[in-house]
């Protein structure tokens, strides 16, 4: 079995119109760049895919990544706990455009509702929320005294992470904050691709160490030398690059 | 003439695809490991925590932090990965595993299986056989085709406390494969010098037949 | 004559037992850190997986994968911890952080919290925070006590969308340390050059004194 | 900070009669025995602690550790999910007598029963146990066409775990398979007494390999050479020892 996958564009290739996906990262830490640029790559090529829903904890800063997947207008809903950043333009703009849906959920909710997905637990009761706008809706019960809400799982058809090292079995690493979001996204979708470092051999990623482990994973790229969010953006990129 | 338990392992395990994610019962589905066929890999997983473990280690190296769910040694290999208990059953609960193999008290034409306990008496156990039932994207069943006293295994109802409800896809029994569809059992296989009315015979539910029953050939092992 | 945004922090900082696991809200609250009395070391958390970590590198320094829930570059240092978010997450909801210390627009008198909507216009954005008010053992709030329009933030009822029902239990305001007490403002201390009335005339609801109200005295910073 | 507890009847010290207490282990596999044997010397001594409800993933085996628990007599309930062993007498004998209570649960929902009570989740849904006798009396609902039963959090006022390396900080790892049910347990107890084979300095655990942060742990107690269950079951071990 080997799930290396030879570059950025056939990682991504899968993913169709309409789809739900998870992007990992925490604002540019642990974000897949060269994926999601991958991903514009063939919506500008062949105007696919597009009416995408999208899960991540933000919704992308500046004109790179998340940002630019929903500059070019592949994204129809967002699913995040915090839309802004230090340069929210291109989310703030197609929002209040009403080019974009929002579901806003407490950061901690949608880690939890995320790992249900992968899990296999279809509901579950948070205190986060109760007595909120963001619990309108949704069931509340009383256990043991203090009131809850119930939340339920979130799933994907395809995840796309960011990891350190990866191995042909799909064995993953992250590097330091960078882990966040990413090994839950890998449980809860039906395809997860995650871009690495470096592809190792299996056996090189000692077994304590491995935080995602194989069956978890469908799909592994390398990409030596990632690129950072906040670099691109303090070098003020756009993606697709203007000048083109 | 019946099928040995080696033989049904033997039998499971030619339906068990490269690089399948797979959890083998305690006991007798354990050997299921044993006979992949040639170009075929599996990755074996472990209640309690192991993806990818290998075979048991030489008599004397055993580790005793390094077993299975049924408290025997394995050993690692290349790309294992060790992770905890509710990591492990989020990979069962969740979907992620291809197949589970599981022994069997009774098996439903429903797909019901029974195989945690026996009744009242004793000492109940459930481990997580209840978890690999309502998980694993196929389950099948390894059984003997009778009880040791003649009776039928395979039921039109459970009798027994269930596992689970509407579970089983797949039975490997010493005498027969057979296929559980639409609350049917539908019979794929059989032995060769085994008629159709003989297999009934023992049989607790009705067998039906779509198409063409193959003959169930197993090497001497 | 009012605390400036560190003097607030300052005092913060000073109910921030040793050894304590502490969440620092983005902005404002992020200051505390800075004012440990010496002898003291808290672990701070942060919800984007790690524990423990250390003070702002030197810029041209920076790690854009070790950040805080800021987005802002932090250290590691001996005892650090990486962990995922649904792992951190247990760490807030499960009760297992001692002080969390947040931001307000406004706090009501119940222990009522708004930090996250100003309303309906704009881009809404809550993080982590009704999660950590549900979470820490002990939820505080570092705030001005009035608005920039010199509006009282601490009120009867929160008029804008709350972030959290009845969990801040003490308030580090610019003129006062107010705590929360069975559903009323309990003065603590108060600069020394204001009288009860004046802090009373800016405070959205009633001020009640249980034994001795202190003078709140903090260092030139 | 320091959470280094010198000796393992310190570390158990604070264990009360009726108290519930986590132990952790997957057979003997990261099964604290010294800390279980350490609070049997104290129930000899002192007839404390007793009435205990002692959450496990099994009943002991043999006539060490938890099976040497219940056999003085410290144990009123259990709740597991494999009460079976290589040699169950000790349980089978006091269950079949009426002397211990059972709460027998699936596995996984074991395992999610005690990381919710970690997590502040009180109650979730699964589809382990769906119709059958282990789901009686516990709600049920359908979403999304399927059913799934109700389960509550598990939470105890003590954990006993074993581990590998842990630092003064609380910070652990584990060994292999040992890690099991002992990451889980440090989360949902009041307070997790962990025993490990060395203390090391702060910093000498990799902060990307470890596995239960400090935050989940209250003391640390060094056992250097700790004992492992199944090499004491085939020396035909006893504890107390009988001689004695």
């Amino acid at each position: 079995m080997d799930k290396t996958v030879t570059d950025p564009a056939a990682a991504v290739a899968g993913i169709a119109d309409g789809m739900v996906v998870m992007i990992g990262g925490f604002g540019g830490s642990g974000a897949p760049i060269e994926l999601i640029h991958a991903l514009i790559d063939r919506f500008i090529a062949t105007g696919h895919p597009k009416g995408l829903t999208v899960i991540n904890n933000n919704a992308g800063n500046g004109h790179v990544g998340l940002a630019a997947l929903i500059e070019v207008g592949m994204v129809a809903k967002l699913i995040c706990s915090f839309p802004r950043s230090a340069d929210p333009v291109v989310f703030t703009e197609a929002y209040l455009a009403g080019k974009i849906e929002l579901e806003l959920v407490p950061q901690g909710t949608l880690a939890e509702r995320i790992r249900a997905g992968g899990a296999g637990i279809p509901a579950f009761y948070t205190p986060t929320s109760f007595g909120t706008d963001l619990a309108r809706g949704k069931p509340v019960e009383v256990f043991e005294g203090r009131s809850y809400v119930q939340e339920r799982w979130l799933k994907a058809d395809y995840a796309l992470v960011k990891a350190h090292l990866g191995d042909r079995l799909g064995n993953l690493t992250y590097r330091m904050a960078a882990r966040n979001f990413n090994p839950l996204m890998c449980m809860a979708a039906a395809v997860t691709v995650a871009q690495v470092s470096r592809i190792v051999a299996p056996g090189e990623i000692d077994p304590e160490a491995v935080i995602t482990p194989g069956i978890f994973v469908q799909g592994v790229v390398q990409i030596a030398n990632p690129a950072q969010e906040e670099t691109l953006n303090r070098a003020g990129a756009r993606y697709p690059e203007v000048a083109k | 003439m019946r099928l040995t338990p080696t033989q049904m392992a033997w039998r499971a395990a030619q339906d068990i695809t490269d690089g399948a994610y797979v959890n083998l019962g305690i006991g007798l589905p354990e050997m299921v490991a044993k006979f992949q066929p040639p170009g075929r890999k599996a990755i074996f997983h472990t209640e309690n925590g192991i993806l990818g473990f290998g075979e048991a280690p030489e008599a004397g190296l055993e580790d005793w932090d390094l077993i299975n769910a049924g408290k025997k040694a394995v050993t690692i290999k290349p790309g294992t990965a060790f992770f905890h208990h509710a990591d492990s059953f989020a990979m069962v609960r969740g979907g992620h595993l291809d197949v589970a193999i599981l022994g069997a008290y009774e098996v439903a034409e429903t797909g019901d299986l029974a195989n945690w306990s026996t009744g009242p008496k004793g000492v109940p156990a459930v481990g997580g056989a209840m978890d690999l039932v309502h998980g694993a994207k196929r389950v099948a069943v390894i059984t003997d085709h009778v009880t040791k006293d003649g009776q039928p295994k395979l039921l039109r109802r459970c009798t027994l406390p269930l596992t689970g409800v509407g579970c089983v896809t797949r039975v490997y029994s010493s005498l027969a494969v057979i296929d559980i569809e639409g609350g049917q059992f539908v019979l794929r296989e059989k032995l060769p010098g085994l008629s159709l009315d003989a297999l009934q015979a023992v049989t607790g539910a009705a067998l039906h037949v779509q198409g063409a029953v193959a003959d169930l050939i197993v090497p001497e092992l």
